[in-house]
């Protein structure tokens, strides 16, 4: 999994829910500069949007002064690497959390690992509890037809 | 993110605009909730026309909703959500479950 | 100058071209929460845009494995502060720099300041000759009429 | 960012589309020069009916083309800017030096 790096950004914001919405749209603008589809990029925003309201619902329980770190890259054959990191309260038994529909919370619909596996190529979650979660979203862009007859 | 309600007879209507994710999950569920405990309401029609986004908080409060009207033998229809909405609607399953129309006319038509 | 602080962010990247769209959008995103216009946004991007461009430019020589750091914050008062860093050369006369039109690369306007200067309320640089510059771009947005009314 | 030049006669239009800054500057200045010195171009139309942004670089390439064409006594001008580009033309003072209009055709009717 190791990359040659070509660019990254690494932002950090405090838990407030707004900062989900500012969240996707920074990681969607640095991804922006993979070339890639507005499709893709919609896909990009939604699997932060999942791992960043994650860590402000689940791993703060909604407390707004706690601090979110993402870092995003971009390696030279158009992988995008993103890490949402956290130092809530950890995730005791990982592979429940990311059952589809799983959820701690009655009213959520435990869609949000579901969705991150779903769009991105590969997810990785480490957690230690009462210190915090790492969530690692890979994907590799394959080559728009253009650019392959190029 | 906007929320305008309007009720015709017995069926609320809420439209909203702008990304609707867990900023205004909440809000919108409150809404929702008070005007179907305190009006004659049974239907419900959520217009997505100007959504430009939805994740799975946005989707959480739709899928509650329909407990509740379909608990209450009510109906619940979603209308006017772009490709790109309607894409995540139906990874999620909820079509099977809310039909989709184009526009609230198309509602009205069946 | 203080300000309650309602929200922040802060990124960092490295000094390449295209982070500086990145830059742009990710602090324009922010500053939507201010619930300010669309022509104010465009302006705030322009200012960020400047200093930016700056660090990668001047502060750099166009180097582009060194790093950049932007800071954001919103106060309750509708106040946007932010604050763009670099570790580069440094600016021996600020006074000069700051000046419309001056600019120590001929191909250059000298306008950076001066679109900063224009459309911020304020505009604090500090610079260490040899270890780096920081500018502080500060303004706050006014009510709208329909909630001056509201 | 997109650059498309054409020729007409002696004049070159070239076309930008998407934000224009830094990261552009430097390629359309040398694309730019290039066609000035190879071909019997004299003059030129720079259209930014697609730019969404521009800054002082983007600003500063315009500038420094103007100075090569009006050095040969050429004509320059700017056609197509959005409402935000041309606020930033104006604020720059670029609009009294190279005339600006709403559309390639205006330019040849006068
Ligand atoms: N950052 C996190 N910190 C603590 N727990 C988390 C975190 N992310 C996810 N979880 C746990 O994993 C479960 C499943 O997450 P997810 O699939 O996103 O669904 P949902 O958010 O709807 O519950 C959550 O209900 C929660 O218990
Ligand atoms: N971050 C920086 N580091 C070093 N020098 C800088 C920095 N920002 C600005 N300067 C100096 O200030 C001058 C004026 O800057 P500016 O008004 O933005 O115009 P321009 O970028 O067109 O030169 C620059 O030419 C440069 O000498």
């Amino acid at each position: 999994m190791a990359m040659n790096i070509r660019n990254y950004m690494r932002i950090e914001f405090p838990s407030l829910p707004e900062n989900v919405s500012f969240a996707r749209a920074s990681v969607g603008a640095f991804a922006a500069q993979l070339d890639c589809t507005l499709e893709e990029i919609e896909e990009v925003k939604l699997v932060v949007s999942e791992a960043v309201s994650n860590c402000i619902i689940h791993a703060y329980d909604n407390r707004s002064n706690e601090k979110i770190m993402v870092m995003a890259s971009i390696g030279l054959e158009r992988e995008l690497e993103i890490l949402v990191e956290d130092t809530g309260k950890g995730i005791a038994d990982i592979s429940q959390a990311m059952e589809p529909t799983y959820s701690s919370d009655e009213t959520r619909m435990g869609m949000g690992f579901t969705f991150m596996k779903s769009f991105m190529d590969n997810v990785e979650v480490r957690s230690i509890v009462g210190e915090g979660t790492s969530v690692t979203l890979r994907r590799t862009f394959l080559y728009h037809d253009k650019e392959a007859l190029a | 993110m906007r929320i305008e309600c309007k009720q015709v007879r017995s069926t609320l209507v809420v439209k909203l605009s702008g990304e609707f994710d867990m900023m205004i999950a909440d809000k919108l569920r409150r809404e929702i909730d008070s005007r179907l405990e305190s009006k004659q309401i049974t239907n419900l029609i959520i217009n997505l026309e100007k959504v430009t986004f939805i994740d799975s908080s946005g989707l959480g409060v739709i899928i509650g909703r329909y407990k509740k009207i379909s608990s209450q033998k009510g109906h619940m229809y979603i209308v006017g959500a772009s490709a790109s909405v309607e894409k995540i609607l139906t990874f999620s399953g909820i079509n099977k479950l809310i039909p989709i129309y184009k526009n609230e006319q198309d509602i009205i038509n069946i």
